[in-house]
């Protein structure tokens, strides 16, 4: 009921939005139905109590391989509360884009939702490739018709970018699929396979290649930056703040029980390439003179933390790094929707035009300071949390990566404050007539940090949800 | 069939007639690629048709099998039908480029 | 029987209405026939019924290709209407020559004896080397049908060859007396019996597309009329795929064979989609497009097991399905754009008709075999026939290529949808509304339940 | 339990303030705020001096536990409190120190429309603080030490529309942002050692190996931490330049209390510090260099707050010196002293600028104190300078950091030095110098300032109520001060020392050998010395109408000095544009000319493959007759080869 719930809820307001094309209404309706499939998510929450609950067992077209099964465990449960808070907002960031056609901005929009849930809900390795490539077209015709300059050119190179991932992961799981031993596809009996080490070895990169780029670590990143600065305020909220997770749940749902091994053998390898990529963006944002960009390349520095954490493998590390992925998610958020709500007071995101608006809009600077605080990851917001469970496993791996991964704090403080100092602070160079944060503003913004702050507090909530599983996880592999 | 026939085609060992008709195919294909003259070309193509014909009889006669010869006869058949559509489009072209040049026609490319 | 027999007679009756000039009743009576044919087809289903003496064996394999074939015609007929509504001469002739082909077509699907696999193809052929040249006034037309025909006959001359020397070597042309030697070879060698088979494979890829007997293609797919070409990648292929299996599909092929295989599917999927990238005019991009859907098709063969016939047939069918609904799209763009075949003439499609854009999406999606379309459960089962068979490093490659692949449909897409721009007012004649809707009805239904095409 | 709420309402009211103050910001004004925040603040004040009431020191301390906070995978980390001798001791002086300087801070700000944001914010530091020595684990004291972090990135910035300043906060974060890397790396360390983070449990369980490598680490992971919090070598430039913030700020986060969280964290965890004598001794030497750098820059300083600003950094190298020395209890005291008399100081230079209307450089002041003549019938001082109480507290401030006799520094810091010759009599001659330049030149700064004649245009006035009723209670307790911890040669029983012993172990095993003699001998030389000192002092600046020139026509060596050894320069040499070069270059070189094309580069060379492959299709019949049959014949040797 719940799956069926949150597949339909925003798939036929989609499409009712697609042929009715209400535009004055597009975005209230878009509006409802993401809250409605909060709701839905809240629910199934408290529902929750532990363990990996089906709703749909059914076989698809059995004689080739093509099962239906549907439903959610504690991670996929975070993932889906995820994505379910974080819609209303993005869908609400929509008001202050003066896009075209916004029936079928919000129609779009709600599609992805709908794929996203069907990822995190999906129980069967072909399903979740199915609905991960899905969910790539609807945002890939929402950048080319509503991105910035040179769209065309780079949406496509995100496609296919993000493409070949997605085929040799669908390689991958066929592959998988091939060798029988018991292993019908569905996560539940992905435990049967069990290669040789020789296998794992190889087949680790054709599965994690995928995660790699979708999320992305270092080498595989430089479709990010260009695609982030590109893309309509919408867009790249989805892509920074959800589409990315898909990554991180695929790595812990696929290429971490399919090739346990693999893991273990490239561990190192891919924690480090991570990590390099957490201090190269930390680094190169520090200069960026283009606000979005900036929380680009930002968002590179935290997303390689969350790989590194997530490769740690031990309970700290891997709880962490759900944990950062949900705060990520909201940090990203707000710090778009901020950069969106300067655009439309300055005119554009360079923050060579801003400067000194701390005197014209003092209550945006505020909320402003409260995002940043949560970006720098001081204690008592929800980013700490996840950093320093982060930190704590990766020590445990290995004291040099720690300090590496330790060291990005010191980054992020650097280019976070610059870039509060050019937006905000300073003298009023430009004095631009300009609104302070609307209702509207804070609509979005208190919540969201307000939500932040709280789980800085009491992470509990979110925590216990992902701690057994994470558990179980880790003890089922190291058994292997 | 008639056993005389047979004999005569078998006093000629079955070798013979492969290399033979190999031969004739052979210089069918080379007809066909390095003459750009199209109706040379027909007539090569015919050469080839014709070699297999006597391929497949000498086979006939060596396995005492008539139904290859009847196979001989569709060929024809079909030979005669492909030289007809053959020269049709042989007139087309001549209408269009006012050559009988394989190589007049070559705007599709690429 | 009963079905040949009619489509046979259909052709001369469409003959006799184009000469007593009502050219109306031309595409109503020849979908009227196929369709009965088809009833015919569907009417005795189970039934294996061997007809001319054994030579022809209409067996579910063969039922089912020839109903495809049936159903891909229909659409093209309907599209006819429109297609050949300002055309004044010869239509009933393009009719008729369809149908002959189609038979063609029908009996290498079926064939059980090589003498009619080579009647069957040259029944194919030879009507298509007429209709490649249909328009009689155009140039490119005439040099694609010259083109077609001078290689295709080239090709038949190979195909006889092999045939010859298979009979040489088999004493037969009936196919279970040639698999029994294949099988009673086993290891060993027989020179005969190999270059036959070599060559009468040589023969069939040709008519499939496979580099390197790829060349007519491109060249023909371009010049010949848009219905026409449509007809070739969809009809002419399936069928000629269909013939491809039937002829080694149960064969215990040696291991050169199969070593040719190899290389010629690797071959045709790098030159087709490598090729593909650099092509702005799009009825050679779909030709290009039909040479790399061979290679995939014929990675399906490399793996010889229980599966393959099934696979092949979603595959061809809804290829079939997504191509046929593109070229309507195509000739209505191209009228559009007096003539024009670039790809630009896609521009701002979405601006001026979007559902037509959204369809057209939908086709080009499953060529390129994005998820919840036809195309990717086809390209899925075809990878996981061809890795089951343990082909790792080719399937590898077709992944890879297949990427590629993608590239160059979404530059169409791209196109349809760059934003901004007004395209060129399409008009869409009610009957083609029906077969565009319905192929992109039918591609994603069958890639949302894919049980439904099934053999 | 009542002391429970109580000690949970400690650092609650001042966040409490902060939240209502934040949100009302623009609804208040000054004074309304002020007194709000004030009174918040000397509440907690109260229950802090409730809790010390009550607080019976046999027991140890209690832990105040309030809720799980981070619980995940056998990682247990509460939200809990500990009441103990030390942490009552810090909140003593944080409230206690807090309270005056709110309550100054009502008159010194009172002209500044943003003032509610001023005392959300040092509420909020306040709240802060109070988390950092309340804590009951690391983690909470990380809490304290980053919110404090950020409260003085603001308050240093609060003037905001000023680009040095911003930059001046700035500076301050990061260098601290680079200690805690240290600090959590160090926490990290500690929580894989002992799988707790609690203080308690991690005292106890500390024991066995002197210098184990690991102990080492984490020691001097904690030692980095708080040089970075306590601007000790080589983090302590951001100090000086925090002055840019409003005075109050100055006498509370960067004089009394902030800076001084290094030394708390130290004498927290000095269980772990004993056990590993290595990084003490580092400790000991930072802390010496430290103590003489600062305070042979503060010679030259002209900025009235920067020369305070150095003495600080110095008086905290001598904190660590003790720390260094194993005499926990002596760094405590001096924190304690150190946190009156100097906030006593900046609270006065705060006043003088107030009353020079904004002016901090002392060349042009002087001649401030005005004219004194003393009348013994009836016996009483008459004076007609313009900031009577101003100057007599800051005398008594000036006095009492010069360590004259029985003023507070001259118990705690002789107490220092006492351990210092007990270490090394090297030692004690550095710390001896260095006590008499930091005599040197705060009385240079006090004789600047208030004698000889007056050298600025604006006119004087003597501050308000609100801002010379704190001066007045810190001057009494920097006199009075001493008295926490008299020592036995002056018949007291050093009662701090053993109070503190009840919250840190360590301190038990610290002892002061030497006889009294001895002590009375170094006490002596010291006096005599700094006496000295003043007189020499008295005659270069005392009748001064002008200053010695400007730094260029100094000697090399005495312009270094002047030019803080030139360490801002070579930071930013050496840090500062290396990473801006950096961050651009690895932009615009590796990102857009290696990592972009490289992808693009795939793409690109499929094209191309294509642009060349596609020319085999010429077009030509007779080309394609023949392709197919090379084609062909290649197969088919292929084929032949392959059989």
């Amino acid at each position: 009921m719940i799956v069926a719930l949150l597949l339909l809820i925003p798939f036929i307001t989609a499409l009712a939005l697609m042929f009715l094309r209400p535009t004055q209404q597009a975005k209230n309706v878009a509006l409802i139905s993401t809250l409605a499939s909060l709701g839905v998510v809240l629910f199934a929450w408290s529902a929750y109590t532990g363990g990996t609950v089906i709703h749909y067992n059914m076989d698809w077209v059995p004689a080739w391989g093509l099962r239906f099964v549907m439903g959610y465990d504690g991670v996929g449960l975070l993932m889906l509360i995820l994505t379910a808070v974080v819609f209303p907002f993005i869908i609400a960031a929509g008001y202050g884009e003066k896009l075209q056609h916004p029936s079928l901005v919000n129609a779009l929009l709600l599609f992805t939702q709908t794929f996203l849930f069907g990822v995190f809900l999906a129980q069967n390795t072909l399903l979740f490739y199915i609905f991960y490539e899905l969910s790539l077209i609807p945002v890939f015709f929402f950048l080319l018709y509503w991105g910035g300059e040179h769209r065309r050119a780079i949406t496509v190179k995100f496609f296919i970018y993000t493409l070949l991932g997605g085929l040799s992961l669908l390689f991958g799981i066929i592959y998988c699929l091939g060798q029988g031993a018991g292993f019908n596809g569905d996560f539940a009996t992905i435990g049967a396979l069990n290669f040789p080490l020789s296998t794992q070895i190889w087949l680790f990169w054709v599965l994690f290649l995928a995660f790699a780029i979708k999320l992305p670590i270092f080498p595989f990143h430089s479709w990010q930056p260009d695609t982030y600065a590109m893309a309509p305020l919408q867009g790249t909220m989805v892509l920074g703040a959800v589409m990315l997770k898909m990554g991180l749940y695929g790595i812990i749902k696929i290429v971490l029980p399919i090739v346990p091994q693999g893991v273990i053998h490239w561990q190192e390898t891919v924690i480090v390439l991570a990590l390099i990529g957490a201090i190269y963006g930390g680094i190169i944002a520090f200069r960026q003179s283009d606000l979005k960009r900036l929380i680009a390349f930002s968002s590179l520095s935290h997303v390689g933390l969350l790989c590194a954490g997530l490769f740690a493998w031990n309970s700290y590390g891997v709880s962490g790094s759900l944990y950062q992925a949900f705060a990520h998610a909201l940090l990203v958020v707000c710090m778009l929707y901020i950069s969106g709500a300067m655009k439309e007071r300055v005119g554009s995101s360079e923050m060579g035009a801003m400067g000194g608006l701390k005197l014209r809009t003092p209550r945006l600077a505020a909320l402003f300071l409260l995002v940043l605080v949560n970006a720098v990851a001081l204690p008592l917001t929800q980013s700490f949390v996840g950093e320093w469970l982060m930190f704590a496993g990766l020590w445990q791996v290995n004291g040099w990566l720690a300090f590496a991964a330790v060291s990005t704090i010191v980054l992020g403080a650097i280019y976070m404050l610059f870039a509060y100092q050019r937006v905000m602070l300073g003298p009023d160079k430009w004095a631009l007539e300009m609104t302070d944060a609307t209702t509207r503003d804070h609509l979005v913004l208190v919540p969201l940090i307000a939500v932040t702050l709280f789980l800085g507090v009491y992470p509990g909530p979110i925590l216990d949800l992902v701690d057994v599983p994470v558990q179980q996880l880790l003890s089922s592999l190291s058994l292997n | 069939m008639e056993q005389g026939i047979i004999t005569a085609i078998r006093v000629v060992p079955l070798e013979h007639y492969l290399v033979l008709s190999f031969l004739l195919f052979s210089i069918g294909v080379a007809g066909v690629v390095f003459r750009r003259n199209t109706i040379i070309i027909l007539m090569c193509l015919e050469l080839m048709f014709n070699s297999v014909n006597l391929l497949l009889t000498a086979f006939s006669a060596y396995h005492s099998d008539p139904r290859a010869q009847v196979f001989v006869f569709f060929i024809m058949l079909v030979a005669a039908a492909e030289v007809t559509v053959g020269l049709a489009i042989l007139v087309m072209m001549k209408r269009n480029v006012d050559s009988v040049d394989v190589n007049q026609l070559n705007r599709l490319k690429g | 029987m009963s079905a040949l027999v009619l489509i046979s007679v259909l052709g001369v009756v469409l003959l006799y209405l184009g000469l007593f000039g009502n050219r109306g009743l031309l595409a109503p009576v020849g979908i009227v026939g196929l369709l009965a044919a088809f009833v015919f087809f569907a009417a005795d289903w189970q039934l294996e019924n061997a007809l001319f003496a054994g030579l022809v064996q209409f067996d579910t394999y063969a039922r089912s290709f020839s109903m495809v074939l049936i159903v891909v015609t229909v659409l093209l007929f309907l599209f006819g209407i429109d297609y050949y509504a300002k055309v004044r001469e010869n239509v009933a002739e393009q009719y008729a020559l369809m149908l002959f082909s189609l038979i063609g077509g029908l009996l290498i699907t079926s064939f059980s004896n090589l003498i009619v696999l080579f009647l069957g193809i040259e029944i194919l052929s030879i009507p298509l080397y007429i209709l490649a040249g249909g328009k009689r006034d155009s140039f490119r037309s005439g040099e694609a049908a010259f083109k077609y025909f001078v290689q295709g006959s080239f090709a038949s001359g190979f195909l006889l060859l092999g045939l010859a020397l298979l009979y040489g070597s088999t004493a037969s042309f009936d196919l279970p007396a040639i698999e029994a030697h294949a099988a009673s070879i086993g290891t060993g060698t027989d020179m005969l019996f190999l270059l036959g088979l070599f060559f009468t494979i040589a023969g069939v890829a040709f008519k499939v597309a496979a580099v390197p007997f790829h060349f007519w293609s491109p060249d023909v797919y371009e010049g010949a009329p848009t219905l026409v070409t449509a007809f070739m990648s969809t009809v002419v292929k399936t069928a000629a795929f269909a013939a491809f299996y039937r002829f080694i599909g149960h064969m215990q092929l040696p291991e050169a064979v199969h070593t040719m295989l190899i290389l010629m599917t690797v071959c045709t999927l790098f030159l087709g989609n490598i090729v593909a990238l650099r092509q702005t005019q799009f009825k050679r991009l779909m030709a290009y497009s039909s040479i790399a859907h061979t290679g995939f098709l014929l990675l399906a063969f490399l793996g010889f097991d229980a599966r393959t016939p099934d696979v092949l047939f979603y595959y061809l069918g809804t290829y079939a399905l997504a191509t046929v609904g593109l070229f309507i799209v195509l000739t209505l763009a191209k009228r559009a754009a007096k003539g024009d075949e670039h790809i630009h003439i896609f521009r701002g499609l979405f601006r001026s008709n979007p559902w037509l854009a959204i369809v057209t999406m939908l086709l080009l999606l499953s060529l390129a075999g994005i998820p919840l379309t036809a195309g990717f459960v086809a390209k899925y089962r075809v990878f996981v026939l061809s890795l089951a068979n343990g082909y790792l490093l080719t399937t590898a490659f077709a992944v890879v290529m297949a990427l590629v692949g993608i590239y160059y449909y979404v530059i169409v897409i791209r196109e349809a949808f760059t934003p901004g721009e007004r395209g060129l007012q399409l008009v869409v004649a009610p009957l083609n509304w029906l077969v565009i809707s319905l192929c992109g009805i039918a591609v994603v239904a069958l890639g949302v339940m894919p049980g439904l095409l099934r053999m | 339990m009542r002391t429970d709420l109580l000690a949970i309402l400690v650092p609650v009211l001042p966040l409490v303030g902060a939240i209502i103050l934040a949100s009302l910001r623009r609804k208040l004004s000054a004074n309304v705020a002020g007194g709000l925040a004030t009174a918040l603040i000397a509440s907690s004040f109260v229950a802090s001096v409730v809790l010390f009431m009550g607080f019976d020191a046999s027991t140890g301390g209690r832990t105040v536990h309030m809720l799980d906070w981070i619980n995940v995978g056998g990682m247990n980390i509460p939200l809990a409190l500990r009441i103990d001798a030390l942490s009552l001791t810090m909140m003593l002086i944080v409230t206690g120190i807090g309270s005056l300087i709110h309550l100054y801070s009502i008159g010194y700000m009172h002209e500044d429309e943003r003032a509610p944001t001023f005392f959300a914010q040092l509420n909020l530091f306040s709240f802060a603080m109070l988390m950092l020595v309340m804590g009951s684990n690391f983690l909470i004291t990380f809490i304290g030490w980053e919110g404090v972090g950020l409260c003085s990135y603001l308050l240093i910035g609060f003037w905001y529309k000023t680009p040095e300043y911003n930059y001046a906060a700035r500076k301050a974060f990061v260098m601290n942002r680079i200690g805690d890397v240290g600090m959590v790396l160090g926490m990290v360390l500690l929580f894989q050692r002992f799988g707790t983070l609690e203080y308690v449990s991690i005292m106890d369980m500390a024991t066995g190996g002197m210098n184990d490598p690991l102990m080492i680490a984490a020691t001097l992971f904690l030692f980095i931490g708080a040089t970075g919090k306590s601007a000790q070598l080589p983090l302590f430039t951001w100090l000086p330049d925090a002055m840019a913030g409003p005075t109050p700020v100055s006498a509370l986060i960067h004089a009394a209390t902030m800076v001084t969280a290094g030394i708390f964290l130290i004498v927290r965890s000095s269980v772990l510090f004993e056990l590993a004598p290595f990084t003490k001794d580092i400790i000991l030497w930072v802390g010496t260099a430290t103590a003489l750098i600062a305070a042979s820059v503060g010679l030259f300083q002209n900025d009235i707050k920067k020369v305070l600003a150095y003495s600080t950094v110095s008086q905290l190298g001598y904190m660590f010196v003790a720390l260094g020395m194993g005499a926990y209890s002596a760094a405590m005291f001096h924190v304690t002293t150190h946190a009156f008399f100097k906030a006593l100081l900046f609270l006065g230079a705060g006043s003088v600028i107030h009353a020079l209307g904004g002016e901090q450089d002392i060349r042009k002041m002087g001649g401030l104190k005005g004219r004194v003549s003393l009348t013994l019938t009836p016996p009483s001082i008459r004076m007609d300078g313009p900031v009577k109480i101003t100057y007599i507290t800051f005398f008594i401030g000036t006095i009492a950091i010069s360590g004259l006799p029985l003023m507070s520094s001259f118990f705690s810091k002789d107490l220092i030095m006492a351990y210092g010759f007990q270490h090394s009599p090297v030692l004690f001659g550095l710390l001896l110098f260095g006590a008499l330049l930091t005599t040197f030149y705060m009385f240079r700064l006090l004789f600047l300032v208030f004698y000889g004649t007056y050298r600025g245009k604006a006119h004087p006035h003597e501050s308000p109520l609100t801002m010379t009723i704190p001066l007045m209670v810190l001057a009494v307790l920097s006199v009075v001060g001493g008295l926490l911890n008299l020592p036995h040669l002056f018949g007291g029983h050093e009662p701090m020392k053993h109070f503190l012993e009840t919250a840190a172990d360590a301190i038990r095993y610290e002892h002061l050998g030497l006889s009294a003699t001895t002590e009375w001998i170094l006490m002596g030389i010291t006096t005599v010395l700094v006496f000295a000192t003043i007189a020499m002092a008295y005659g270069r600046f005392a009748k001064r109408a002008t200053l010695e020139g400007a730094e260029a026509d100094m000697p090399f060596f005495k312009r270094l000095i002047a030019q803080r050894w030139r360490l801002d320069e070579f930071y930013a040499a050496l840090f500062e544009r290396p990473y801006g070069w950096i961050s651009t270059h690895l932009f615009t070189t590796v990102e857009r000319h290696v990592m972009v094309p490289v992808m693009n580069g795939v793409g690109a060379a499929a094209l191309a493959m294509g642009g060349v492959v596609r020319k085999l299709q010429t077009g030509n019949t007779s080309f394609h007759l023949l392709a197919m049959l090379c084609g062909m014949i290649v197969f088919l040797l292929i084929t032949l080869m392959s059989n």
